[in-house]
């Protein structure tokens, strides 16, 4: 529970990440805070956006208080429209129909790059993390990509071990230069702020802080400087009905840790 | 990274009798004849979707070496294969037992101290190295992983493309030696129906040099010859046919069971109290211990495995 | 040949609005508002299985001008588009009206006079042009048609697979302005649905900028909700949603109507007598003349709709 | 029909091209001649043969007298194993899972190239026929290629006006030096004749002549001088069987013209 004692750092990510979230979009997500958060914006705001699954899930509706644990079982599965071969779902996202994704990772750095393989060397790791699973599929061929974490000095580090899902790269026109020509990290959504990419150098900047809190804590839970907008932007703490809701969402809080 | 030998693979394929026959045999039969030590196996379904486990628990029984594995998205299996001395090498995307119990201590263990290597890739990754080897190419295009450290770790080439000027990444195929699909159901051929989702099960196949179906139920020719819209694999990809009800449990077959969440449970407090130990442990109650997986499934009880049947239709509704 | 813009082509279905939506409209809403004078259609189905008559019907009372058609194997349908004069150009592996009835008197007629283009590939080739445009890669690599005079008068690049050295033909992506497919079923927001075979129709509409999907019946959500294993093709490229019952005849469909021999002979018979006019009176009495597709059924009568679907049991069974 | 009115030249083709295929192989056929060869094929000594149509039809069972008109119909598709998608049955064959193909044309050269697209000039054509379909598939990936054709000066000429379904192209290596690395030209069927191709230079090779016609007849029909086997074999007439078999299997005369 955070300090207010009110709700728990993971529901004001997931609240704040489901605000990030368009109506009538196609919309990418894996398990977790992602799922709750386009759950809840669907519940509010999106009503009409079309989740995807990348277990080869198109438009499911998942059932209250039966939320899946993977991207391709029955859960997620429930009342989809279409039930495609796993390529074909990332055929769809590389062709261009798949809008907005959101993905989470265990280090992001100042260019919007996440790692969620190894911590340390690849070859000889201090922590061997999942992998990308998706995630890279995602990060260089969605249209828009959020990258939604926790804020904490840890994962926003100045250079992440590996780069499993590209961002930015290294800045200015890398991105584009790697050959990645289809889709752009678009926000990084954290329990602290909100922040998009300088236009220029493709630097991580800070939009928006949470009421209550100043810049400088943001900026000394990130192991490096971002840009901060001309006008940074307040965000309003979690209402009682996204909470509501959301609590409602993930009754047994499997999620909701 | 191997290069690729697109005449070699495909000399293997064409030297297969193609002919329509009979392939049912035992599980046992079918992985000590298709199996082998340092054999590249692929396993069909995802994560705990339609993972060919009876197949798992016989290799297991059959005390394979130095295999390396094939898959988009693994964990549980992975985890057995590895405290079992199996494994040198997984090739996958992803590797945990699942969201409610974070990462794998077996695969950590094993990786982290280099008794065994993790060659990760993207999803789609995985996904084209297959659709490449079905397709009878070398290599495919994508602009997936470009400019990440996938790419430079597994030393991916590009092309450019020669009417727009794009750079490409080109994905190489991969050959399994053999692949393990469990399928809804089969005929005595080889061809395989499978409901619901079928993640890189057709792609694998024919990525594949032999083919083991394991499926809830053989069905005859008849059944086969009245819904060849619904085969996804062709009888000449399978070289034996297994009828194994359960055959994916503890992970879901669609339509007719649900994952077995509390014997993953059990699975994984096992491993929270010991580490690999609690694992090996595991392996010796539940796999090597008895001599066949429904043996296995008789250890785990009816009630359950009509529990989670109950389970599955109880969540689509 | 047009060097392909993988860029410009993403971008359109980019800006697509991809929300669940009901799209169901008439033919002729439909036609009019996603043909246009010198687009490039595509229409599904091959050759006379599932062809999308009606909305070829529609084309034709609508008068559309410079049309570039793509299809795989096309044969009467581009004989009506031809001698009504719409189009100006054919991309398909091979065109005639089928085996019964020889060569297409009016296909030659307007190519060996130069009065329309022919522009030949190989049956995967145009399956491998739409393959590419559906998996967002400008080329995709295949051994077909390398050495061929297909590959020379299309102007085809190579390149060489970086991880074997082998070359490789590279095949450039197919972008069809919009394409048009006949499905078993399709729901109110344009999932359809194929039995039988499925021809190239999921690449089609994956590739194509538009999709007009006619359907022997509309379907309500509900349907597709508790049938999602067996829709080829998602909602979100579809524009139009169309029930259109024997959309497909004189061509068969799967599970309910055979080919109409004897009304594709009657046609046929107007060709051998007068050529081109005889093709064009066929049209002015069967399409032109009549204000829909209906009132041509009605005009070819009931009870031969009835006996194509008889006959398509007795065939099967 | 024959100078002996035993039977019609298409018939000795069928029955020609039908001793040509092997048992228990996978075979690629198209409508008219190879279909009826391969029915027929199957009724006498190859009846596990697995027949192949690229409308995306494995395995099917032709009703007798029901014959397809074309290769993707509900007559060539009866109670087939598996319908797939086209571009997967030509997958199929890319991957080696193909043994054989009969491939018939307008134009065959010394080197067993096929032309089924024009006479004349590709732009201006004297003649526009049909095209490759997957003539040209087939012929590039296919492991051994079967043509099949009647035989006549017209048809066997120095150079194809187009090479829709390549052979061995210039002969020599030059087949392999195109890339076509899978598959070759195994056999020309024709109803005088049956030939291959010459080891080294890849000619076409005359191996055996129908009982009754000299080499001279043979060769006056073709516009090329083709290698002469060492040992030119005969090649016996249809028997009686042969043609009561093929005469039930299309006893309307739909493709026995």
């Amino acid at each position: 529970m955070s300090s207010s004692n009110q709700y728990s750092r993971s529901e004001l990510l997931a609240v704040l990440t489901a605000r990030a979230i368009e109506d009538r979009k196609t919309l990418f997500v894996g398990v977790g805070i992602p799922m709750l958060a386009a759950a809840l914006a669907q519940r509010l705001h999106a009503p009409n956006i079309v989740i995807v699954f990348e277990g080869g899930i198109i438009a499911p509706q998942i059932k209250p208080s039966y939320l899946p644990l993977s991207t391709n079982e029955v859960r997620a599965a429930r009342r989809a429209l279409v039930l495609p071969p796993i390529c074909d779902v990332f055929f769809y996202q590389q062709r261009g129909y798949i809008d907005f994704a959101i993905i989470g990772g265990a280090q992001v750095d100042m260019y919007g790059n996440v790692n969620t393989s190894v911590i340390g060397e690849y070859s000889s790791p201090k922590v061997r993390l999942p992998g990308s699973g998706g995630a890279n599929d995602i990060a260089s061929t969605c249209s828009n990509i959020i990258i939604s974490t926790l804020h904490e000095r840890r994962r926003f580090v100045k250079k992440v071990d590996f780069i499993t899902s590209p961002g930015y790269l290294s800045g200015n026109r890398s991105r584009e230069q790697a050959g990645l020509i289809f889709g752009k990290p678009f926000k990084v959504v954290t329990d602290m702020a909100v922040m998009s990419f300088d236009d220029e150098t493709k630097t991580m900047k800070v939009d928006a802080v949470l009421r209550g809190l100043n810049i400088e804590t943001v900026l000394s839970n990130m192991d490096f400087r971002p840009v901060i907008s001309k006008d940074v932007e307040t965000i309003e703490p979690p209402t009682e009905e996204e909470l509501m809701l959301l609590r409602q969402i993930d009754p047994d809080r499997l999620m909701l840790k | 990274m191997t290069l690729v030998d697109v005449k070699l693979n495909r000399r293997k394929i064409e030297e297969k009798d193609k002919s329509l026959r009979p392939k049912v045999m035992t599980l046992k039969e079918a992985v000590s004849r298709f199996v082998f030590d340092g054999a590249v196996v692929a396993l069909g379904g995802c994560l705990y979707s339609r993972t060919p486990m009876a197949a798992v628990h016989e290799v297991l029984r059959q005390g394979f070496k130095n295999l390396t594995l094939v898959r988009n998205l693994a964990g549980y299996e992975v985890d057995l294969l590895l405290a079992s001395g199996c494994l040198k090498k997984l090739v996958a995307s992803w590797c945990a037992p699942g969201y409610a119990w974070g990462m794998s201590k077996v695969l950590r263990h094993y990786v982290e101290n280099r008794l065994a290597e993790f060659e990760e890739w993207s999803h789609l990754g995985i996904g084209l190295r297959l659709t490449a080897a079905a397709m009878g190419i070398p290599s495919i295009p994508t602009f997936s992983m470009l400019g990440s450290d996938i790419e430079k770790n597994n030393g991916l080439k590009h092309v450019e493309c020669p009417y727009s000027g794009v750079k490409m990444l080109m994905v190489p195929a991969l050959y399994p030696d053999v692949a393990v699909i469990h399928g809804s159901r089969v005929d005595v051929y080889g061809n395989i129906q499978i409901d619901g989702y079928v993640h890189m099960d057709r792609e694998m196949a024919l990525a594949a040099g032999r083919v083991i179906a394991t499926a809830e139920e053989v069905v005859n020719e008849e059944f086969t010859r009245h819904s060849g819209d619904r085969t996804l694999i062709p009888y000449f990809c399978v070289d034996a046919v297994v009828e194994q009800p359960f055959g994916a449990y503890p992970s879901e077959c669609w339509n007719l069971y649900d994952t077995d969440f509390s014997h993953m449970n059990l699975y994984q407090k096992k491993v929270e109290e010991k580490g690999v130990e609690g694992a090996r442990e595991y392996i010796q109650e539940y796999i090597t211990g008895v001599d066949s997986f429904t043996q296995f499934l008789e250890k785990t009880g009816l009630e359950k495995l009509f529990k989670n049947r109950r389970s599955f239709r109880d969540v689509i509704e």
